[in-house]
């Protein structure tokens, strides 16, 4: 019975096989002078940005990755719907439809929450306003947040 | 064409009321990003009781299973979901006005309260152990996430104990269900009995099944080897969060356990008596002892819940219709005093920086007479003191152990309330006799001292007519499946 | 049939030997690689149980994003550096072994004495899977259990609020009044107030 | 064919793994993957007896349980990030701030 999955098996050696074999003879062949400026993070040219400490890159690549997890999770259970859907019928076509009906509820959430705008950069958080209790301009509330705690600083530095 | 299985909506309409209520709120909270609290906590009690409401129209339902014997529809699982969706209304109160008052904006607390009320909901009606499975899934990721929602250093860390313990106790939860799942064939909890109570089904794989599903709920409700993680979270976590968590997850996990231990498992009563006995009797002893040794009254509160915890368990060494009885009234008693008692120390502990440590309460009787008076009616009844429901409780619940045999249990219950009397009353002690110091930092607004009257009005009723409910409590503990 | 035994002896051993391999390795993204080869093997032993929809599944939804999610974060938290040598709790790998064999023993005399009613082996599926293994899975799936299926649309939903809320940037998540009403030492964390800024509430918290 | 035993005892042996991994390690990402661990272990089980029960549930509450886990870990993983933010480590022991 596993027998039909011996193609599978061969398939996948050779492609381990040329990933290993291209890795091996580049290293042996390939000269290796290290220097820093080759070794910072490559990010188109530019110098790479600066981060909150600690943290390597944003977190919005993990908002995408968690993202990508739910709506995978969806498509595991399409699979099984759609080879047998003409038998499932209406009830299978209006179960599916209530499914894909609440996930879809999530992803307008997370639209509407701000998860997929990628414009945005680090440095201006598109949700300083959301915390912030004026619906005044974005960018303004974050300046003044700023502002309020510098002068909290220096009052404290005076007392 | 395979025939379409009949789907009867109306037998799950309280969970679907609460699951649509948390979409509805979802999508508002995504639109409306930085609207005001008030529409939203309106809304989530208008949510509550349109449940309250459905649930009370199941009452005289004759008892079936529905869905494909998925959920089931009998007076146990009501009573339940009233029961919830009267914490769930303080819940969202007691979150509203924590929140209002610091204008912390969080509106997906509302959406999240209601999933884990939909996920309570319908643990308390499943019939099938994946249901099971999957209710514990959805009301404990709202409940990790709700815990977090501050972002403070405190919040933040119970978060993350609450969330690596209780996946681990999922894990264990899922073990007893495949164990279950091999010994019997089936996963439905009616099969399970049938199965069990035949020649089919394998009794040595179902009880270590049975004893993985008791570890993986006693997780959930802190039974005492599996409560190390109680304390911290429940004195991280936000005081509106720690009082829902603490009486909704309880009613609900308890009642699913009844369904469980009771039905499923019915045949293996026998053997599985002497560990939920064992159990019991570590909780109430532990929790108790542990609690006297606390300088902070959220700890202490989540030590004394330990120990609730097991007084509510010794009822269920016995499994005919009055332990269940006795178990239903001791969790509608606890969780009116823990959620009024939450509420008091959130009023207390001065917004979001919460400080709940004793110094905090010294004195409170000359500065905050009402506040205090309200705490005292909450720390009696979880003590078991006669005139509230506590004492009640406490008497139901001991007398279903006795009648089932277990005395040797009732006088470590007995010894364990007296401990318990004595850390709750130095609470009160200290609210009366001592002079405040420091400054008072409690929350001055009114409306917040007239909704915790109402649970203390309910645990002093309670305790002075119990018959009020007790026999609807009888009716609901007739269990078929 | 030879092939089976002989395929479940190379990819038992070799699951269990990555799993406690994960387990023991100091530095985190190496435990994560542990990790994948522990899935692959598992999807292998699906194979061998006649479930071919869930090797698919394995393989996408574990190896594929569950991993990649896990590096992701090793890699943006940096904890790769490794563990701490050493131990903080007062024989904690001790009790942790004393439990694990414990729960390895009692499963053990469990199944020993609970598979009495199952002695055949598990014969092989094409009288359930008829048109193939999805197919099956599908009747069941849509039909017996199409609640919980409902059901788990709602956990996804849960799990894109978490994501949302707990996530998202929140670097200045404190709302302007907390600044100015409670500047305390958790302000710091944020970088936002100096120590002992004005507005601290009585006594210090700590 | 395997015999059921075998395939039962594997899988209790990788739950023991998973069980060893929470207790002993101090990493909390390192938790995260014991209790997928322990997830997988308890998959293993359920399609060993769905395949010599000769019936499909054991696979759909595999596959439940997979969207489950996929879920868990997302939210796990976002409050590690979240304890990374307020807390400079996700040592599981210096996590201690409430501590007795």
């Amino acid at each position: 019975m596993l027998t039909e999955y011996l193609p599978i098996v061969a398939m996948a050696v050779l492609a381990v096989a040329f990933g290993v074999a291209s890795l091996v003879v580049s290293r042996m062949f390939r000269p290796h002078r290290p220097n820093p400026v080759k070794l910072s993070p490559y990010e188109c040219g530019n110098d790479p940005v600066r981060l909150p400490r600690g943290e390597r890159f944003s977190v919005k690549f993990y908002v995408v990755a968690m993202l990508f997890i739910i709506f995978d999770i969806e498509i595991i259970f399409l699979f099984p719907w759609a080879v047998r859907f003409r038998q499932l019928g209406l009830f299978g076509l209006v179960e599916m439809a209530f499914f894909i009906g609440l996930v879809f509820v999530a992803y307008i959430y997370v639209w509407r929450a701000g998860g997929l705008d990628w414009a945005t950069s680090v440095e201006a958080p598109a949700d300083a306003d959301l915390a912030s209790d004026s619906p005044r301009d974005p960018m303004a509330a974050a300046d003044e947040e700023l502002a309020a705690a510098m002068h909290d600083a220096e009052v404290a530095g005076a007392r | 064409m395979i025939d379409a299985p009949r789907v009867e909506l109306w037998a799950i309409l309280p969970v679907l009321m609460l699951f649509g209520g948390g979409l509805i709120a979802l999508l508002a909270s995504g639109f409306a990003r930085r609207a005001a609290q008030a529409p939203f906590a309106l809304f989530t009690l208008a949510a509550l009781a349109a449940a309250a409401a459905s649930a009370l129209w199941l009452w005289n339902r004759e008892t079936t299973t529905a869905l494909e014997g998925m959920v089931s529809i009998d007076r146990l699982a009501v009573v339940a979901t009233l029961a919830l969706c009267g914490i769930g209304a303080f819940g969202a109160y007691l979150g509203f006005h924590y929140f209002e008052r610091d204008d912390f904006r969080r509106n997906e607390f509302y959406a999240l309260l209601l999933f884990a009320l939909g996920g309570m909901a319908l643990l308390v009606a499943a019939a099938d152990l994946i249901v099971v499975f999957l209710a514990v899934e959805v009301l404990s990721l709202a409940l990790y996430v709700m815990t977090a929602l501050t972002f403070r250093r405190g919040p933040t860390e119970a978060a993350m104990k609450y969330f690596l313990l209780g996946a681990f106790a999922s894990a264990f939860l899922l073990y007893g269900v495949a164990m279950s799942y091999g010994a019997s064939a089936t996963t439905s909890v009616q099969g399970l009995a049938r199965a069990l109570t035949g020649v089919g089904g394998s009794q040595p794989l179902a009880l270590v099944g049975a004893l993985l599903l008791v570890v993986g709920l006693g997780f959930k409700v802190s039974l005492v080897p599996f409560h190390m993680w109680t304390p911290d979270v429940y004195q991280g976590a936000p005081s509106p969060v720690t009082a829902f968590m603490s009486a909704a997850t309880k009613v609900a996990v308890f009642v699913a356990m009844v369904r469980v231990l009771d039905v499923a498992f019915g045949s293996l009563a026998w053997d599985l008596a002497p560990a939920i006995a064992v159990l019991s009797a570590g909780s109430m002893i532990l929790g108790s002892v542990l609690a006297i040794a606390q300088r902070d009254v959220k700890r202490m509160l989540a030590y004394s819940s330990v120990a609730q915890a097991g007084f509510i368990l010794s009822s269920f060494v016995s499994p005919e219709r009055e332990g269940i009885a006795a178990a239903l009234f001791y969790l509608i008693s606890y969780s009116a005093a823990v959620v009024g008692a939450f509420g008091v120390v959130m009023l207390i502990s001065g917004g979001i920086r919460e400080q709940t440590g004793f110094e905090r309460f010294r004195g409170l009787g000359r500065r905050q007479p009402v506040l205090a008076a309200l705490l005292s009616v909450f720390l009696l009844s979880l003590a078991g003191i006669p005139p509230t429901a506590g004492f009640v409780a406490k008497v139901l619940v001991f007398g279903a152990a006795t009648s089932a045999g277990y005395w040797p249990l009732v006088l470590i219950g007995a010894l364990a309330s007296v401990a318990g009397a004595f850390f709750y009353l130095r609470v009160i002690a200290l609210m009366a006799m001592q002079e405040p110091r420091g400054v008072d930092i409690a929350d001055p607004s009114p409306l917040p001292r007239l909704v915790l009257a109402v649970p203390a009005v309910t645990v002093v009723v309670l305790g002075i007519v119990p018959g009020v409910i007790v026999p609807l409590l009888q009716e609901a503990g007739v269990l078929t499946w | 049939m030879p092939l089976d035994n002989v395929v479940f002896w190379v990819f038992a051993p070799l699951s269990v030997a990555t799993a406690i391999g994960m387990i023991v390795v100091r530095n985190a993204v190496h435990a994560a690689l542990f990790l994948v080869v522990n899935f692959f093997t598992i999807a292998v032993m699906y194979l061998l149980l006649d479930a071919p929809f869930l090797f698919a599944v394995q393989i996408v939804v574990y190896a594929g994003a569950i991993m990649v999610l896990f590096l992701f974060v090793i890699m943006l938290l940096g904890v790769d550096r490794g563990d701490a040598p050493g131990e903080r709790l007062l024989g904690q790998r001790t009790t942790a072994v004393i439990l694990a064999v414990a729960i390895v023993a009692e499963l053990a005399t469990a199944i020993r004495a609970g598979i009495g009613f199952t002695t055949r082996a598990p014969g092989g599926f094409d009288a359930v899977n008829p048109g193939g293994n999805p197919s099956a899975l599908a009747d069941v799936l849509f039909r017996d259990y199409f609640f919980p299926f409902e059901v788990t649309s709602i956990l996804l939903i849960v799990a894109a609020v978490a994501a949302m809320v707990l996530a998202l940037r929140r670097s200045k998540s404190l709302s302007q009044r907390e600044i100015e009403t409670h500047a305390g030492d958790d302000l710091e964390a944020y970088g936002l107030a100096a120590p002992g800024a004005p507005g601290t509430v009585g006594e210090p918290s700590r | 064919m395997i015999r059921l035993p075998l395939v039962l005892m594997f899988s209790a042996l990788l739950f023991s793994a998973g069980v060893y991994g929470v207790l002993a390690r101090r990493n909390a990402v390192m938790v995260l993957m014991a209790i997928e661990l322990m997830l997988n272990a308890v998959n293993v089980n359920l399609v060993a007896f769905s395949s010599s029960l000769h019936q499909m549930s054991g696979q759909v509450f595999a596959l439940f349980i997979i969207a489950v886990a996929a879920a868990e870990v997302g939210i796990g993983l976002a409050i590690v990030i979240l304890l990374f933010r307020t807390r400079e480590s996700i040592n599981v022991d210096e996590v201690n701030l409430l501590k007795w």
